[in-house]
Protein backbone atom coordinates (compact mmCIF):
# COMPACT_ATOMS: atom_id res chain seq x y z
CA UNK A 1 0.00 0.00 0.00
CA UNK A 2 2.45 2.36 0.76
CA UNK A 3 3.87 2.05 -2.38
CA UNK A 4 1.76 3.70 -4.04
CA UNK A 5 -0.30 5.52 -1.33
CA UNK A 6 1.42 8.87 -2.44
CA UNK A 7 0.32 8.15 -6.28
CA UNK A 8 -3.24 7.83 -4.95
CA UNK A 9 -3.30 10.90 -2.96
CA UNK A 10 -1.65 12.85 -5.92
CA UNK A 11 -4.71 11.40 -8.46
CA UNK A 12 -7.09 12.24 -5.90
CA UNK A 13 -6.18 15.88 -5.81
CA UNK A 14 -5.83 16.28 -9.46
CA UNK A 15 -9.29 14.74 -9.62
CA UNK A 16 -11.15 16.90 -7.22
CA UNK A 17 -9.48 19.79 -8.57
CA UNK A 18 -11.13 18.90 -11.61
CA UNK A 19 -14.46 18.77 -10.16
CA UNK A 20 -14.36 21.91 -8.60
CA UNK A 21 -13.59 23.51 -11.53
CA UNK A 22 -16.16 21.81 -13.11
CA UNK A 23 -19.02 22.70 -11.01
CA UNK A 24 -17.35 25.96 -10.10
CA UNK A 25 -20.28 28.59 -10.18
CA UNK A 26 -17.66 31.68 -9.54
CA UNK A 27 -14.83 32.40 -11.86
CA UNK A 28 -12.52 33.37 -9.12
CA UNK A 29 -13.43 29.76 -7.19
CA UNK A 30 -12.32 27.94 -10.54
CA UNK A 31 -8.75 29.72 -10.77
CA UNK A 32 -8.41 28.58 -6.77
CA UNK A 33 -9.03 24.58 -7.75
CA UNK A 34 -6.77 24.89 -10.72
CA UNK A 35 -3.79 25.99 -8.29
CA UNK A 36 -5.40 22.64 -6.05
CA UNK A 37 -4.97 20.84 -9.65
CA UNK A 38 -1.29 22.32 -9.85
CA UNK A 39 -0.67 21.08 -6.73
CA UNK A 40 -1.04 17.37 -7.60
CA UNK A 41 1.55 17.92 -10.08
CA UNK A 42 4.22 18.62 -7.56
CA UNK A 43 3.18 15.96 -4.85
CA UNK A 44 3.55 13.39 -8.10
CA UNK A 45 6.91 14.33 -8.93
CA UNK A 46 8.49 14.56 -5.03
CA UNK A 47 6.93 11.21 -4.51
CA UNK A 48 8.45 9.61 -7.95
CA UNK A 49 11.68 11.27 -6.45
CA UNK A 50 11.17 10.15 -3.45
CA UNK A 51 14.24 7.46 -1.47
CA UNK A 52 13.33 5.82 1.52
CA UNK A 53 16.12 7.10 4.06
CA UNK A 54 17.43 9.33 1.91
CA UNK A 55 18.03 13.52 2.22
CA UNK A 56 17.93 16.47 -0.06
CA UNK A 57 21.12 16.73 -1.89
CA UNK A 58 22.09 20.09 -0.59
CA UNK A 59 25.70 19.52 0.52
CA UNK A 60 25.99 22.70 2.41
CA UNK A 61 25.97 21.43 6.08
CA UNK A 62 26.26 17.50 4.92
CA UNK A 63 29.06 15.41 3.23
CA UNK A 64 29.02 14.38 0.20
CA UNK A 65 28.20 10.64 -0.08
CA UNK A 66 27.97 10.39 3.41
CA UNK A 67 24.06 9.84 3.11
CA UNK A 68 21.62 8.47 0.37
CA UNK A 69 20.02 11.46 -1.41
CA UNK A 70 16.58 11.65 -3.03
CA UNK A 71 16.45 12.93 -6.82
CA UNK A 72 17.42 16.42 -7.85
CA UNK A 73 15.83 16.52 -11.08
CA UNK A 74 11.87 16.72 -9.91
CA UNK A 75 12.92 18.70 -7.42
CA UNK A 76 14.40 20.83 -9.81
CA UNK A 77 11.39 21.07 -12.12
CA UNK A 78 8.23 21.23 -9.01
CA UNK A 79 10.42 24.30 -7.68
CA UNK A 80 10.57 26.50 -10.64
CA UNK A 81 6.82 25.48 -11.86
CA UNK A 82 5.88 26.67 -7.86
CA UNK A 83 6.97 30.27 -9.06
CA UNK A 84 5.91 30.38 -12.30
CA UNK A 85 2.30 28.42 -11.82
CA UNK A 86 1.44 31.65 -9.82
CA UNK A 87 2.11 34.16 -12.16
CA UNK A 88 0.25 32.14 -14.34
CA UNK A 89 -2.76 32.45 -11.21
CA UNK A 90 -1.91 36.09 -11.81
CA UNK A 91 -3.06 36.00 -15.68
CA UNK A 92 -6.12 33.67 -15.07
CA UNK A 93 -7.64 36.39 -12.18
CA UNK A 94 -6.68 39.26 -14.55
CA UNK A 95 -8.87 37.40 -17.37
CA UNK A 96 -11.29 36.91 -14.49
CA UNK A 97 -11.55 41.03 -13.21
CA UNK A 98 -11.92 41.71 -17.65
CA UNK A 99 -14.82 39.02 -17.62
CA UNK A 100 -16.52 40.92 -14.81
CA UNK A 101 -15.53 44.25 -16.64
CA UNK A 102 -17.05 43.31 -19.73
CA UNK A 103 -20.01 41.35 -18.69
CA UNK A 104 -20.93 42.08 -15.20
CA UNK A 105 -21.20 38.62 -13.72
CA UNK A 106 -18.36 35.91 -13.01
CA UNK A 107 -20.71 32.88 -13.12
CA UNK A 108 -19.66 30.74 -15.85
CA UNK A 109 -23.47 29.99 -16.25
CA UNK A 110 -25.05 33.56 -16.75
CA UNK A 111 -22.22 33.95 -18.79
CA UNK A 112 -22.75 31.08 -21.43
CA UNK A 113 -26.09 32.31 -21.49
CA UNK A 114 -24.84 35.59 -22.70
CA UNK A 115 -23.40 34.42 -25.57
CA UNK A 116 -26.78 32.48 -26.52
CA UNK B 1 -24.37 22.82 -22.72
CA UNK B 2 -26.91 22.67 -19.40
CA UNK B 3 -25.38 21.65 -16.00
CA UNK B 4 -27.23 18.56 -15.88
CA UNK B 5 -25.42 17.74 -19.43
CA UNK B 6 -22.10 18.90 -17.84
CA UNK B 7 -22.51 16.99 -14.94
CA UNK B 8 -22.78 13.19 -16.65
CA UNK B 9 -19.72 14.41 -18.75
CA UNK B 10 -17.79 14.72 -15.93
CA UNK B 11 -18.92 11.81 -14.09
CA UNK B 12 -18.31 9.46 -17.44
CA UNK B 13 -15.12 11.70 -18.29
CA UNK B 14 -13.63 11.55 -14.59
CA UNK B 15 -14.44 7.68 -13.74
CA UNK B 16 -12.46 6.84 -16.85
CA UNK B 17 -9.64 9.31 -16.19
CA UNK B 18 -9.48 8.30 -12.71
CA UNK B 19 -9.47 4.12 -13.65
CA UNK B 20 -6.94 5.11 -15.79
CA UNK B 21 -4.96 6.91 -13.23
CA UNK B 22 -5.21 4.47 -10.51
CA UNK B 23 -4.50 1.14 -13.28
CA UNK B 24 -1.41 3.25 -13.59
CA UNK B 25 0.09 3.98 -9.93
CA UNK B 26 1.47 0.29 -9.74
CA UNK B 27 3.21 0.56 -12.87
CA UNK B 28 4.99 3.68 -11.34
CA UNK B 29 8.84 3.03 -9.81
CA UNK B 30 7.63 2.17 -6.21
CA UNK B 31 7.89 4.88 -3.64
CA UNK B 32 10.55 5.35 -1.97
CA UNK B 33 12.96 2.60 -4.51
CA UNK B 34 16.45 3.06 -4.82
CA UNK B 35 16.67 3.24 -8.70
CA UNK B 36 17.48 7.07 -9.59
CA UNK B 37 19.59 7.00 -12.38
CA UNK B 38 19.24 10.63 -13.69
CA UNK B 39 19.47 11.51 -9.99
CA UNK B 40 22.30 9.95 -9.41
CA UNK B 41 24.51 11.33 -12.53
CA UNK B 42 23.29 14.84 -11.56
CA UNK B 43 24.65 14.64 -8.35
CA UNK B 44 27.83 12.96 -9.38
CA UNK B 45 27.76 16.08 -12.46
CA UNK B 46 26.91 18.42 -9.77
CA UNK B 47 29.83 18.03 -7.32
CA UNK B 48 32.29 17.61 -10.13
CA UNK B 49 31.29 21.82 -11.06
CA UNK B 50 31.66 22.29 -7.00
CA UNK B 51 27.83 23.31 -6.79
CA UNK B 52 26.94 22.46 -3.06
CA UNK B 53 22.57 22.80 -4.14
CA UNK B 54 22.05 19.75 -6.92
CA UNK B 55 18.79 21.66 -7.65
CA UNK B 56 20.46 24.53 -8.33
CA UNK B 57 22.61 23.03 -10.35
CA UNK B 58 20.24 21.68 -12.43
CA UNK B 59 18.19 24.91 -12.72
CA UNK B 60 21.42 27.21 -14.00
CA UNK B 61 23.26 24.74 -15.25
CA UNK B 62 22.73 21.37 -16.38
CA UNK B 63 19.30 22.30 -17.63
CA UNK B 64 19.34 25.98 -18.03
CA UNK B 65 18.33 26.30 -21.17
CA UNK B 66 14.29 24.91 -19.34
CA UNK B 67 14.93 27.69 -16.84
CA UNK B 68 14.99 30.08 -19.60
CA UNK B 69 11.59 28.73 -20.71
CA UNK B 70 10.46 29.24 -17.34
CA UNK B 71 11.12 32.64 -17.33
CA UNK B 72 9.89 33.02 -20.84
CA UNK B 73 6.57 31.70 -19.05
CA UNK B 74 7.01 34.04 -16.57
CA UNK B 75 7.63 37.13 -18.51
CA UNK B 76 4.87 36.57 -21.05
CA UNK B 77 2.26 36.54 -17.87
CA UNK B 78 3.71 39.49 -16.23
CA UNK B 79 3.03 41.38 -20.25
CA UNK B 80 -0.45 39.36 -20.21
CA UNK B 81 -1.56 41.04 -16.67
CA UNK B 82 -0.44 44.38 -17.32
CA UNK B 83 -2.25 44.40 -20.69
CA UNK B 84 -5.35 43.10 -19.53
CA UNK B 85 -5.69 45.13 -16.21
CA UNK B 86 -4.72 48.64 -17.69
CA UNK B 87 -6.95 51.59 -16.77
CA UNK B 88 -9.51 52.01 -19.74
CA UNK B 89 -10.85 55.09 -21.25
CA UNK B 90 -14.22 54.60 -18.79
CA UNK B 91 -12.40 54.52 -15.90
CA UNK B 92 -11.11 57.27 -13.38
CA UNK B 93 -8.24 56.74 -10.32
CA UNK B 94 -10.29 57.43 -7.45
CA UNK B 95 -7.53 58.26 -4.28
CA UNK B 96 -7.87 55.32 -1.34
CA UNK B 97 -9.02 56.48 2.07
CA UNK B 98 -6.21 56.68 4.13
CA UNK B 99 -6.62 53.29 6.30
CA UNK B 100 -6.95 53.16 10.19
CA UNK B 101 -4.00 50.69 11.41
CA UNK B 102 -3.21 50.08 14.90
CA UNK B 103 -0.60 50.87 15.98
CA UNK B 104 0.94 47.19 16.85
CA UNK B 105 0.28 46.08 13.64
CA UNK B 106 2.39 49.34 12.18
CA UNK B 107 5.28 48.50 14.51
CA UNK B 108 5.53 45.12 13.47
CA UNK B 109 5.21 45.94 9.71
CA UNK B 110 8.05 48.78 9.95
CA UNK B 111 10.35 46.21 11.75
CA UNK B 112 9.67 42.96 9.55
CA UNK B 113 9.63 44.63 6.78
CA UNK B 114 13.95 45.17 6.32
CA UNK B 115 14.17 41.85 8.12
CA UNK B 116 12.00 40.17 5.38
CA UNK B 117 14.07 41.57 2.30
CA UNK B 118 17.33 40.98 4.50
CA UNK B 119 15.70 37.11 4.12
CA UNK B 120 14.99 37.56 0.77
CA UNK B 121 18.47 38.63 -0.52
CA UNK B 122 19.70 35.95 1.90
CA UNK B 123 18.08 33.09 0.41
CA UNK B 124 18.81 34.18 -3.20
CA UNK B 125 22.72 34.55 -2.47
CA UNK B 126 23.13 31.68 -0.80
CA UNK B 127 20.75 29.43 -4.00
CA UNK B 128 23.95 27.93 -4.79
CA UNK B 129 24.79 26.65 -1.27
CA UNK B 130 21.92 25.75 0.53
CA UNK B 131 17.63 25.56 -0.06
CA UNK B 132 16.95 28.45 -1.58
CA UNK B 133 17.42 30.34 -5.05
CA UNK B 134 16.48 33.07 -6.90
CA UNK B 135 12.57 31.67 -7.72
CA UNK B 136 11.95 31.59 -3.45
CA UNK B 137 14.23 34.83 -2.32
CA UNK B 138 12.66 36.93 -5.73
CA UNK B 139 9.22 36.20 -3.81
CA UNK B 140 10.16 36.53 -0.14
CA UNK B 141 11.62 40.14 -0.93
CA UNK B 142 9.13 41.54 -3.55
CA UNK B 143 6.27 40.09 -0.79
CA UNK B 144 7.97 41.74 1.83
CA UNK B 145 7.35 44.90 0.20
CA UNK B 146 3.63 44.76 0.67
CA UNK B 147 4.23 44.52 4.28
CA UNK B 148 3.92 48.70 3.90
CA UNK B 149 0.32 48.39 2.08
CA UNK B 150 -0.22 46.04 5.39
CA UNK B 151 1.10 48.22 7.38
CA UNK B 152 0.33 51.53 6.42
CA UNK B 153 -1.85 52.41 3.38
CA UNK B 154 -1.54 52.13 -0.57
CA UNK B 155 0.09 55.70 -0.52
CA UNK B 156 2.70 54.96 1.26
CA UNK B 157 4.04 52.14 -0.83
CA UNK B 158 3.24 53.95 -4.35
CA UNK B 159 5.94 56.00 -2.57
CA UNK B 160 8.41 53.88 -2.29
CA UNK B 161 7.58 51.66 -5.51
CA UNK B 162 8.51 53.85 -8.77
CA UNK B 163 6.74 50.96 -10.89
CA UNK B 164 8.04 52.01 -14.23
CA UNK B 165 11.82 51.01 -12.53
CA UNK B 166 10.54 47.67 -11.60
CA UNK B 167 9.13 46.99 -15.01
CA UNK B 168 12.73 48.11 -16.46
CA UNK B 169 14.25 46.09 -14.09
CA UNK B 170 12.11 43.10 -14.75
CA UNK B 171 13.32 43.06 -18.51
CA UNK B 172 16.83 43.95 -17.47
CA UNK B 173 16.96 40.58 -15.71
CA UNK B 174 15.71 38.74 -18.31
CA UNK B 175 18.00 39.86 -21.04
CA UNK B 176 20.98 39.53 -17.86
CA UNK B 177 20.04 35.58 -18.23
CA UNK B 178 20.30 35.60 -22.02
CA UNK B 179 23.56 37.47 -22.20
CA UNK B 180 25.07 35.51 -19.55
CA UNK B 181 24.06 32.59 -21.71
CA UNK B 182 25.29 33.78 -25.15
CA UNK B 183 28.55 34.95 -23.37
CA UNK B 184 29.42 30.83 -23.62
CA UNK B 185 28.49 30.98 -27.21
CA UNK B 186 31.21 33.97 -27.28
CA UNK B 187 33.63 32.21 -25.43
CA UNK B 188 33.36 29.10 -28.52
CA UNK B 189 31.32 26.73 -26.64
CA UNK B 190 27.38 26.19 -26.18
CA UNK B 191 24.40 28.69 -25.07
CA UNK B 192 24.15 29.10 -21.46
CA UNK B 193 27.34 26.30 -21.00
CA UNK B 194 28.67 26.86 -17.43
CA UNK B 195 32.33 27.30 -18.81
CA UNK B 196 32.88 30.87 -18.80
CA UNK B 197 33.81 31.79 -14.82
CA UNK B 198 36.21 28.89 -13.10
CA UNK B 199 33.82 26.84 -10.50
CA UNK B 200 35.59 28.29 -7.43
CA UNK B 201 35.78 25.96 -3.86
CA UNK B 202 32.55 24.27 -2.59
CA UNK B 203 30.62 25.84 -0.28
CA UNK B 204 31.20 29.28 -1.12
CA UNK B 205 29.67 31.71 -2.05
CA UNK B 206 31.47 32.17 -5.83
CA UNK B 207 31.34 28.35 -6.23
CA UNK B 208 29.28 26.98 -9.49
CA UNK B 209 30.93 29.22 -12.29
CA UNK B 210 27.71 30.95 -13.94
CA UNK B 211 25.37 29.47 -11.32
CA UNK B 212 25.04 32.89 -8.85
CA UNK B 213 25.32 34.77 -11.61
CA UNK B 214 21.73 33.10 -13.28
CA UNK B 215 20.56 32.78 -9.82
CA UNK B 216 21.12 36.46 -9.48
CA UNK B 217 18.83 37.09 -12.44
CA UNK B 218 15.86 35.23 -11.97
CA UNK B 219 15.63 36.63 -8.20
CA UNK B 220 15.56 40.16 -9.83
CA UNK B 221 13.48 38.94 -12.55
CA UNK B 222 10.76 36.82 -9.72
CA UNK B 223 11.02 39.97 -7.46
CA UNK B 224 10.53 42.75 -10.31
CA UNK B 225 7.22 40.26 -11.68
CA UNK B 226 6.03 39.94 -8.45
CA UNK B 227 5.88 43.72 -7.75
CA UNK B 228 4.66 44.27 -11.01
CA UNK B 229 1.89 41.85 -10.69
CA UNK B 230 0.43 43.01 -7.32
CA UNK B 231 0.72 46.49 -8.63
CA UNK B 232 -1.72 45.88 -11.24
CA UNK B 233 -4.03 44.18 -8.96
CA UNK B 234 -3.63 46.17 -6.32
CA UNK B 235 -4.29 49.90 -8.54
CA UNK B 236 -7.57 47.78 -9.53
CA UNK B 237 -8.97 46.95 -6.15
CA UNK B 238 -7.69 49.75 -4.46
CA UNK B 239 -7.92 52.74 -7.00
CA UNK B 240 -9.37 52.36 -10.40
CA UNK B 241 -12.69 52.69 -10.70
CA UNK B 242 -15.61 53.17 -13.21
CA UNK B 243 -16.38 56.29 -14.05
CA UNK B 244 -20.56 56.04 -14.20
CA UNK B 245 -20.42 53.76 -11.09
CA UNK B 246 -20.17 56.15 -8.38
CA UNK C 1 12.02 7.76 13.18
CA UNK C 2 13.44 9.72 16.41
CA UNK C 3 11.87 11.46 19.08
CA UNK C 4 11.93 14.89 17.21
CA UNK C 5 10.11 13.14 14.19
CA UNK C 6 7.81 11.75 16.38
CA UNK C 7 6.68 14.53 18.40
CA UNK C 8 6.51 16.58 14.91
CA UNK C 9 4.41 13.88 13.73
CA UNK C 10 1.81 14.05 16.53
CA UNK C 11 1.83 17.81 16.47
CA UNK C 12 1.00 17.33 12.43
CA UNK C 13 -1.76 15.22 13.27
CA UNK C 14 -3.25 16.40 15.80
CA UNK C 15 -2.89 20.21 15.03
CA UNK C 16 -2.79 19.62 11.11
CA UNK C 17 -6.02 17.92 11.32
CA UNK C 18 -8.00 20.67 13.82
CA UNK C 19 -6.50 23.46 11.41
CA UNK C 20 -8.22 22.05 8.53
CA UNK C 21 -11.41 21.10 10.31
CA UNK C 22 -11.37 25.27 11.85
CA UNK C 23 -10.43 26.46 8.52
CA UNK C 24 -13.19 24.34 6.09
CA UNK C 25 -15.79 24.89 8.36
CA UNK C 26 -18.27 27.52 10.76
CA UNK C 27 -18.30 31.16 10.73
CA UNK C 28 -15.86 33.23 9.26
CA UNK C 29 -14.09 34.70 12.59
CA UNK C 30 -13.13 31.18 13.45
CA UNK C 31 -11.71 30.16 9.99
CA UNK C 32 -9.37 33.29 10.00
CA UNK C 33 -7.89 31.87 13.47
CA UNK C 34 -7.52 28.24 12.30
CA UNK C 35 -5.11 30.24 9.37
CA UNK C 36 -3.37 32.23 11.50
CA UNK C 37 -2.98 29.12 13.97
CA UNK C 38 -1.58 26.86 10.86
CA UNK C 39 0.93 28.87 9.97
CA UNK C 40 2.02 29.04 13.88
CA UNK C 41 2.11 25.70 14.49
CA UNK C 42 3.37 24.57 10.96
CA UNK C 43 6.64 26.51 11.68
CA UNK C 44 7.66 24.53 15.34
CA UNK C 45 7.06 21.33 13.38
CA UNK C 46 9.70 22.67 10.54
CA UNK C 47 11.75 23.25 13.33
CA UNK C 48 11.26 20.03 15.02
CA UNK C 49 12.54 18.10 11.44
CA UNK C 50 15.18 20.24 10.47
CA UNK C 51 16.72 18.77 14.00
CA UNK C 52 15.28 15.67 13.27
CA UNK C 53 16.77 15.08 10.09
CA UNK C 54 19.88 16.48 11.21
CA UNK C 55 20.01 19.07 8.69
CA UNK C 56 20.38 22.72 10.04
CA UNK C 57 19.71 24.25 6.34
CA UNK C 58 15.84 23.36 6.56
CA UNK C 59 15.95 26.11 9.35
CA UNK C 60 15.72 28.72 6.31
CA UNK C 61 12.41 27.34 5.76
CA UNK C 62 10.77 27.86 9.54
CA UNK C 63 12.36 30.86 9.22
CA UNK C 64 10.77 31.76 5.99
CA UNK C 65 7.05 30.93 7.29
CA UNK C 66 8.11 32.95 10.55
CA UNK C 67 8.06 36.15 8.28
CA UNK C 68 5.69 35.32 5.70
CA UNK C 69 2.87 33.52 7.61
CA UNK C 70 1.70 36.54 9.53
CA UNK C 71 1.97 38.67 6.70
CA UNK C 72 -0.67 36.16 4.98
CA UNK C 73 -3.09 36.75 7.80
CA UNK C 74 -2.55 40.45 7.75
CA UNK C 75 -3.71 40.05 4.43
CA UNK C 76 -7.05 38.66 5.44
CA UNK C 77 -7.39 41.03 8.44
CA UNK C 78 -7.12 43.83 5.97
CA UNK C 79 -9.52 42.87 3.14
CA UNK C 80 -11.89 40.98 5.25
CA UNK C 81 -12.24 44.08 8.09
CA UNK C 82 -15.89 44.69 7.50
CA UNK C 83 -16.60 41.16 7.24
CA UNK C 84 -15.13 40.54 10.88
CA UNK C 85 -16.34 43.66 12.47
CA UNK C 86 -19.37 42.37 13.29
CA UNK C 87 -17.80 38.99 14.89
CA UNK C 88 -14.36 39.92 15.87
CA UNK C 89 -12.51 36.57 16.46
CA UNK C 90 -10.94 36.05 19.63
CA UNK C 91 -9.27 32.63 20.22
CA UNK C 92 -6.94 33.70 23.36
CA UNK C 93 -6.42 30.30 24.94
CA UNK C 94 -5.52 28.77 21.36
CA UNK C 95 -3.41 31.74 20.38
CA UNK C 96 -1.46 31.46 23.47
CA UNK C 97 -0.97 28.11 23.87
CA UNK C 98 0.17 27.84 20.46
CA UNK C 99 2.65 30.32 21.15
CA UNK C 100 3.84 29.11 24.10
CA UNK C 101 4.36 25.78 22.26
CA UNK C 102 6.24 27.25 19.83
CA UNK C 103 8.59 29.23 22.03
CA UNK C 104 9.14 26.16 24.24
CA UNK C 105 10.40 23.89 20.89
CA UNK C 106 13.01 27.00 20.01
CA UNK C 107 13.87 27.18 23.45
CA UNK C 108 14.58 23.40 23.58
CA UNK C 109 16.34 23.12 20.12
CA UNK C 110 18.85 26.19 21.25
CA UNK C 111 19.83 24.27 24.31
CA UNK C 112 20.31 21.10 21.91
CA UNK C 113 22.42 23.65 19.70
CA UNK C 114 24.70 25.43 22.05
CA UNK C 115 25.82 28.33 21.47
CA UNK C 116 26.39 29.51 18.06
CA UNK C 117 25.34 30.83 14.61
CA UNK C 118 22.81 28.10 14.46
CA UNK C 119 21.40 29.09 17.59
CA UNK C 120 21.16 32.81 16.24
CA UNK C 121 18.91 31.41 13.86
CA UNK C 122 16.50 30.25 15.73
CA UNK C 123 16.13 33.03 18.22
CA UNK C 124 15.62 35.35 15.38
CA UNK C 125 12.99 32.60 13.93
CA UNK C 126 11.38 32.05 17.14
CA UNK C 127 10.98 35.77 17.96
CA UNK C 128 9.43 36.72 14.56
CA UNK C 129 7.22 33.39 15.09
CA UNK C 130 5.83 34.98 18.76
CA UNK C 131 5.49 38.27 17.52
CA UNK C 132 4.01 37.44 14.05
CA UNK C 133 1.23 35.67 15.65
CA UNK C 134 0.27 37.39 18.60
CA UNK C 135 0.09 40.77 16.35
CA UNK C 136 -1.55 38.69 13.41
CA UNK C 137 -3.78 37.64 15.92
CA UNK C 138 -4.47 41.01 17.61
CA UNK C 139 -5.15 42.35 13.71
CA UNK C 140 -7.74 39.95 13.33
CA UNK C 141 -9.89 40.94 16.45
CA UNK C 142 -10.26 44.35 15.38
CA UNK C 143 -6.35 45.60 15.49
CA UNK C 144 -7.18 47.38 12.32
CA UNK C 145 -10.02 49.37 13.27
CA UNK C 146 -8.88 49.99 17.02
CA UNK C 147 -6.93 53.00 16.15
CA UNK C 148 -9.73 55.00 14.31
CA UNK C 149 -10.53 56.33 17.75
CA UNK C 150 -6.86 57.43 18.85
CA UNK D 1 11.57 4.40 8.03
CA UNK D 2 9.65 7.52 8.33
CA UNK D 3 6.47 6.21 7.04
CA UNK D 4 4.23 7.22 9.71
CA UNK D 5 5.03 11.21 9.59
CA UNK D 6 4.72 10.73 5.16
CA UNK D 7 1.33 9.27 5.78
CA UNK D 8 0.20 11.85 8.56
CA UNK D 9 1.42 15.01 6.03
CA UNK D 10 0.40 13.45 2.37
CA UNK D 11 -3.75 12.68 4.31
CA UNK D 12 -3.30 16.14 5.61
CA UNK D 13 -2.65 17.79 2.23
CA UNK D 14 -5.32 15.38 0.64
CA UNK D 15 -7.99 16.58 3.33
CA UNK D 16 -7.13 19.87 2.68
CA UNK D 17 -7.32 19.90 -1.00
CA UNK D 18 -10.83 18.45 -0.90
CA UNK D 19 -11.74 21.08 1.57
CA UNK D 20 -10.22 24.25 -0.64
CA UNK D 21 -12.69 22.62 -3.70
CA UNK D 22 -15.99 22.04 -0.66
CA UNK D 23 -15.75 25.41 0.13
CA UNK D 24 -17.10 27.52 -2.18
CA UNK D 25 -17.18 31.40 -1.33
CA UNK D 26 -13.72 32.40 -2.93
CA UNK D 27 -12.89 34.65 -0.05
CA UNK D 28 -13.61 31.26 2.64
CA UNK D 29 -11.30 29.36 -0.31
CA UNK D 30 -8.55 31.84 -0.66
CA UNK D 31 -7.87 30.93 4.14
CA UNK D 32 -7.84 27.29 3.13
CA UNK D 33 -6.23 27.34 0.17
CA UNK D 34 -3.39 29.49 2.42
CA UNK D 35 -4.09 26.30 4.66
CA UNK D 36 -2.98 24.23 1.94
CA UNK D 37 -0.01 25.36 0.70
CA UNK D 38 1.61 25.43 4.58
CA UNK D 39 0.47 21.23 4.74
CA UNK D 40 2.22 20.88 0.83
CA UNK D 41 5.36 22.82 2.10
CA UNK D 42 5.53 20.74 5.37
CA UNK D 43 4.70 17.81 3.14
CA UNK D 44 7.51 18.59 1.14
CA UNK D 45 10.25 19.56 3.55
CA UNK D 46 8.76 15.49 4.68
CA UNK D 47 10.22 14.02 1.18
CA UNK D 48 13.01 16.15 1.61
CA UNK D 49 12.17 18.48 -0.77
CA UNK D 50 13.29 21.94 1.03
CA UNK D 51 13.74 23.84 -2.01
CA UNK D 52 10.37 23.07 -2.87
CA UNK D 53 9.19 23.51 0.18
CA UNK D 54 10.61 27.44 0.54
CA UNK D 55 8.95 27.70 -3.00
CA UNK D 56 5.52 26.67 -1.79
CA UNK D 57 6.42 28.62 1.61
CA UNK D 58 7.00 31.91 -0.47
CA UNK D 59 4.46 32.06 -2.64
CA UNK D 60 1.22 29.80 -0.98
CA UNK D 61 1.53 32.01 2.46
CA UNK D 62 1.30 35.29 1.32
CA UNK D 63 1.44 36.01 -2.41
CA UNK D 64 -1.39 33.57 -3.84
CA UNK D 65 -4.04 34.77 -0.70
CA UNK D 66 -2.98 38.74 -1.70
CA UNK D 67 -4.25 37.83 -5.49
CA UNK D 68 -7.23 36.43 -4.51
CA UNK D 69 -8.52 38.31 -2.26
CA UNK D 70 -7.74 41.49 -4.30
CA UNK D 71 -9.51 39.84 -7.57
CA UNK D 72 -12.79 39.22 -4.73
CA UNK D 73 -12.30 42.80 -3.47
CA UNK D 74 -12.90 44.26 -7.41
CA UNK D 75 -15.89 41.86 -8.42
CA UNK D 76 -17.33 42.68 -5.60
CA UNK D 77 -16.82 46.09 -5.87
CA UNK D 78 -18.04 46.03 -9.49
CA UNK D 79 -21.30 44.39 -8.91
CA UNK D 80 -21.96 46.40 -5.35
CA UNK D 81 -21.28 49.71 -7.58
CA UNK D 82 -23.54 48.11 -11.02
CA UNK D 83 -26.28 47.51 -7.92
CA UNK D 84 -25.92 51.12 -6.80
CA UNK D 85 -26.52 52.92 -10.24
CA UNK D 86 -29.43 50.87 -11.10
Amino acid sequence: MMSVLPYLVAVWIFLTGCYGIVTSRNLIHAVGCLAVCQSATYVLLLAVGYRDGGTAPVFSDVEPGSRPVVDPVVQALALTDVVVGATVTALLLALVIQVSKRHGTVDPDELSELRG
Amino acid sequence: MTRRVRRWVLAVGGAGLAALLVAACPALPPFGGATHPYGDRVVHESLARQTANTIASVNFDQRAFDTLGELGILFASVIGTVVLLRQTRDERRAAPEPAAVSLPVRRYALIVLPVALLTGLYVVAHGQLSPGGGFQGGVVAATALHLLYLGADYRALENVRPIGLYEVGDALAASGYLVTGFAGLLGGTAFLANTLLPYGTFNTLASGGTVPLLNAAIGMEVACAVVVLLARFLDQAVEIEKESGS
Amino acid sequence: MNGWTATATAVLALGGGATVWGVATGPLGRRVVAQNLSTSLACPVLLLLAQGYGRPSYVDLALVLALLGPVGTLVFARLLAEDLEGDPPGARAATYAVAVFGATVVIVLCAVAGPGRAMVKLLVTGALLVAGNLVASRALAGGFSGSRHG
Amino acid sequence: MDDPLIVVALLLVAACATAAVAVRDPERQALVLAVLGTALAVLFTVLQAPDVGLSQLAVGSALTPLLLMLSVRKVRRRERGKGRTR
